[in-house]
């Protein structure tokens, strides 16, 4: 029996289903384009926004022990501009571009900016848990996000996914907001939102005080809340949050997740070996269980 | 799996330069990073910078700070007690080769060569030059002095203006060295056009050559990417390159990012 | 210098600053007894309903390894005219009861029962992420949180603290709205939705799915939410969530909580020595930082 | 720090009675677990319980259960190749002593006492009084023949209606040998009320007895309190307790907690 690694994510074609989670090493086509050679099946960028942003001063992004991460970047990217540049030449990679803004027509104009360059798709992000105005402050107003949607939908030609995370209002009526407003898929979840203070130092580990906690300690918030959304909506999920090994990988597709993205996991491992591991683990589980397609498996634990 | 950062209290501090200063601590992690590693360093209040680690004696660690902007500066201030955040050590180190080495550093790239020197096999023969703009800017004469004493050594202080040791660049006097003689080995830190330079003046001779490249880094680990350099990733496949890799990185001696990702020229 | 242990949570005055977190061991006075000698400043007790209840079957609790926790109890508990009785001889030990419930007349007929109770207060769960109709459930409607406050008060003699967690709507709706019901003090936070899936078995590892993660993993989330607690109300809190040793437990003390109660931490060590090791920890640091009364360090990292 | 559980599969069944099965599985960790130590078993979609782990050879594991209830049945009813998880062991175990043994079980209570024949010192001198209520319930026994063919030993098998072996109670069983013989040792198992009175008789007799005891059990690691007996919780400080100790607790042998909390009587 052969199995694939194929993955299908709504009108998304993937050869495999590992894909970089957003702001992870996520500004160089270089890298992205050594990634894709190491087995990611697509990455997703760097949030990007109109202008570009410096991000917030160090510490930003501090690792907790235990494969937990707490970082607050303050959204640094280069703006759309620049970053459209830096990707107009890639032909190979398939890239999803993270979006962010405030309003919807940031979102049609960075979508018009990307025009002639060659990408998978786009990922809203309605869900980063620490920069003011932008990201969670979206996600928690389902009507704004419904806007948001629905321009980035009107601009683009590729499929438009959103990304929710838990916020201060019911990130169900985010996904609801955004199934209605025409999303192709829904990736779930962003960084969960986290504060580490210093005993020693009596104050935050982050600069920006609160930040958004990453990696291991939110594996099963992750696998919770794709379950959730697999459960009451008919729409395809890229699985995020905390997998560091191929069984977490497979948790979330089990969960409901028909991708799944890593992130603070390229943190564990040499960046060249960490997607080639999971989709090699991924692959022997189906062998030895007898599943032919990742397809299969999705949300099989719910049955 | 990385360990959170921890704590640790500046025991003392030593005037190097005007604007340098070596805060030396106890603490046994970053005692024990090899050359070319380094820490991420935070100020509390202030912000977190990338360091490398400095030798200090007896089982201590230190830093080697050039007064700059906010971070810089607020490292530079700490006193004595004063506390700061380290994690890591982070990141890959020099390949110590026996024989000949030749050192090329300039400003606080030497810290790297220090620890280096620290680590080299005790018959390793080192020739050292270090590259400061004038003669008040010039440091570590007496530490590499102390360290290289107990070896066949040669040391050549550089000043652009000529004001002490050998007029003109580092990367001149580096040319030279490598002209007269068979090295086994070089290892570069400083501003990158000078490791540029380095690096082609290595290959060219046929030596193997290393330099440490220094970029944004927010992370140190491998997760933020602000530290990439074409397909490299300076906090994790570096800091230490070899010349061939690095001559033939698109970015080395070129460009880097800022802090927003943005490519800027060198 | 003399430093104190002696902590303060708004009406409620304890000798330590640790307290034992509801549903741990919460069932047996003789265990309360146990564990307030060893130790902890009060003792939260198991959350109690008018009814008995037999809770799920099993799996119910189950480690996740890197001190995580995940459980589903179903909350399950004597009852409240039982667990009356089981107390009512008690006269050392500083119990606060755990009440839920899904209407106001609940809570004040449970106060009733313990009419007589030598108790130091109540703790009004509103957070149970995973039983239906109680907790989260109530947690999420503000108006009944406030209706269920003001009955518990009304009825009570003792402090009443009312326990948040992440549930659908905004935990600092809920916060709000007890205040404004008069509670003296909140309990932050209960464990967080999560779901674990057994890759082998294709299905949850508990036997209702969905269940609560408590332990390390939460504790950069359990800071987070008693730093926003105590930045924008003026109300003391026990904070709860992650706390493994006494540095979790000064952390959160520094993010704004008056006390610190302890969970899963009883699954890592000695149920006989958990508390006194926190306890002197968080004395020595105490201390060493030149710090007499744990009211001094209370949200000292956000000043 | 516990770790989660993991799938084992099932490689054989014995029958040992007509509602009593034997599974057999290859698992490390429970075949290193400490006579007295348990596991909680869990028949993924049934339930999850508390089982002792029974001796296997060659480096596996086993449990031995009785067809009860949902989660027992569903265990019973598992087959070759089959899934279950499995986490622990839990607990602490039989404090082993040298000399004369007098082991008392009944029903799956043996399960223990045959891991802890099978670890007791070689020269220990082991009388076991296994109990049933009739002669098709009994079990182990050429199971404990094997085990104790190497050493010093005796067998007493009792049932209730004396349809085999020595006719009456193991508590009866139980007080002829302590008053027969000068013991070292007693270890129990099985109902509470027995253990109550071996442990009782043991006392009588100055003799250190222990007795592994059998509560609701949620969590298996010290945190929901299902377990508790007086101030003992059974999962951790237990099961294993010492007569002493046992016979001061408001509880051995006289009430227990159902499932909800609530006290029952036995
Ligand atoms: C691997 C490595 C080792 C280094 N070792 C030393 C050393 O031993 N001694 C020494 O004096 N300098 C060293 N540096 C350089 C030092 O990190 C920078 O000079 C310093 O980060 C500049 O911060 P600033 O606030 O002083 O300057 P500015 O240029 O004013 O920077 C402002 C802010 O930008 C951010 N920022 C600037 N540069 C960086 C950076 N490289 N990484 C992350 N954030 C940055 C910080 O938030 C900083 O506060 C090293 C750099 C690297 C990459
Ligand atoms: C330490 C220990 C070791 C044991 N070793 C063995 C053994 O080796 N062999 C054997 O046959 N039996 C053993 N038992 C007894 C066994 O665990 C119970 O017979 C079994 O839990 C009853 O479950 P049931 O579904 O068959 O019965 P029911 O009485 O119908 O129980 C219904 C449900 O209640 C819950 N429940 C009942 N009893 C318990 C319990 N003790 N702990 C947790 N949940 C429970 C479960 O969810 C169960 O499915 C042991 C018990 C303990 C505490
Ligand atoms: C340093 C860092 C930066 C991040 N930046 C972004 C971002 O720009 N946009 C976004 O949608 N998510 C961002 N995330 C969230 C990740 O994409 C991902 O949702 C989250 O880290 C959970 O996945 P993980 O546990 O695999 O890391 C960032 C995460 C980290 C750790
Ligand atoms: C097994 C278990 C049972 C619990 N039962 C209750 C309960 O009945 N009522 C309640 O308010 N919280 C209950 N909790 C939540 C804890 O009181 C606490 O809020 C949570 O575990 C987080 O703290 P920790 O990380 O220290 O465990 C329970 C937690 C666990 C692990
Ligand atoms: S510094 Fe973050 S990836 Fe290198
Ligand atoms: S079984 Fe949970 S505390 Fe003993």
């Amino acid at each position: 029996m052969e199995s694939s690694l194929e993955a299908q994510v709504g009108p998304l074609r993937l050869e495999r289903p590992t894909v970089l989670a957003s702001g992870i090493l996520g500004i160089s086509v270089e890298i992205f384009g050594r990634l894709h050679g190491a087995g990611a099946g697509a990455i997703v960028s760097k949030s990007i926004s109109v202008e570009p942003r410096d991000g917030y001063p160090g510490p930003t992004v501090v690792p907790l022990g235990g494969g937990g991460w707490i970082n607050a970047v303050g959204l640094s990217n280069p703006g759309a501009a620049a970053f459209a540049g830096m990707i107009r030449d890639n032909r190979t990679v398939p890239i999803i571009v993270s979006l962010v803004g405030s309003a919807p027509e940031e979102f049609s104009s960075m979508v018009e900016r990307f025009e002639g360059c060659h990408i998978a798709g786009y990922e809203i992000n309605l869900s980063c848990p620490h920069v003011d105005d932008v990201g969670l402050e979206v996600g928690d107003d389902p009507e704004l996000v419904s806007r948001v949607v629905r321009a980035t939908k009107s601009a683009a030609s590729v499929p438009v996914f959103a990304k929710v995370g838990l916020g201060r209002s019911d990130y169900l009526d985010t996904v609801s907001a955004a199934i209605d407003a025409g999303a192709d898929g829904i990736t779930a979840i962003n960084t969960v939102q986290a504060l580490a203070i210093d005993i020693e130092a009596q104050r935050p580990k982050l600069s920006n005080g609160i930040g958004g906690l990453s990696g291991i300690p939110i594996g099963t918030i992750a696998q919770r809340c794709v379950a959730q959304i697999h459960s009451q909506f008919d729409i395809p999920i890229m699985g995020c949050g905390g997998v560091s090994t191929w069984e977490d990988a497979v948790a979330l597709v089990l969960a409901g997740a028909s991708a799944v993205q890593l992130g603070s996991a390229l943190g564990y491992g040499s960046p060249d070996r960490v997607f080639a591991d999971v989709n090699d683990g991924i692959a022997r589980y189906m062998e030895r269980k007898g599943v032919r397609s990742v397809r299969e498996m999705v949300g099989r634990a719910l049955a | 799996m990385h360990e959170t950062s921890h704590i640790v209290q500046v025991t003392s501090v030593r005037d190097e330069t005007a604007t340098v200063h070596t805060l030396e601590f106890d603490d046994s992690t970053m005692a024990a990073a090899l050359p070319g590693q380094f820490a991420m360093v935070w100020v509390p209040g202030i912000g977190e910078i990338p360091m490398s680690v400095m030798v200090a004696d007896g089982g201590r660690a230190a830093f080697t700070v050039r007064r700059h902007g906010e971070a810089t500066t607020g490292l530079y201030n700490l006193g004595p007690g004063e506390m700061m955040g380290v994690r890591g050590p982070y990141g890959n180190s020099f390949d110590i080769r026996a024989g000949r080495l030749l050192l090329v550093g300039g400003g606080t790239g030497l810290v790297p060569l220090m620890r280096l020197i620290s680590r080299a096999p005790p018959d390793a023969d080192i020739t050292l030059v270090m590259g400061a703009r004038t003669r008040p800017e010039v440091f570590f004469a007496d530490t590499a002095r102390a360290l290289l004493r107990p070896r066949p050594h040669c040391i050549v202080v550089c000043t652009d203006d000529g004001s002490y040791g050998r007029p003109g660049l580092a990367t001149d006097a580096a040319a030279d060295e490598l002209s007269g003689g068979a090295f086994d080995a070089v290892y570069a830190c400083g501003p990158e056009i000078m490791m540029y330079k380095v690096m082609r003046l290595a290959q060219d001779a046929g030596v193997f050559a290393q330099a440490s490249v220094e970029r944004i880094m927010k992370c140190g680990t491998g997760i933020c990417g602000s530290c990439c350099m074409g397909r490299e990733l300076v906090c994790g496949d570096g800091t230490v390159f070899e010349a061939g890799r690095l001559l033939a990185n698109p970015d080395f001696g070129v460009r880097y990012r800022t802090k927003s990702g943005e490519v800027a020229y060198y």
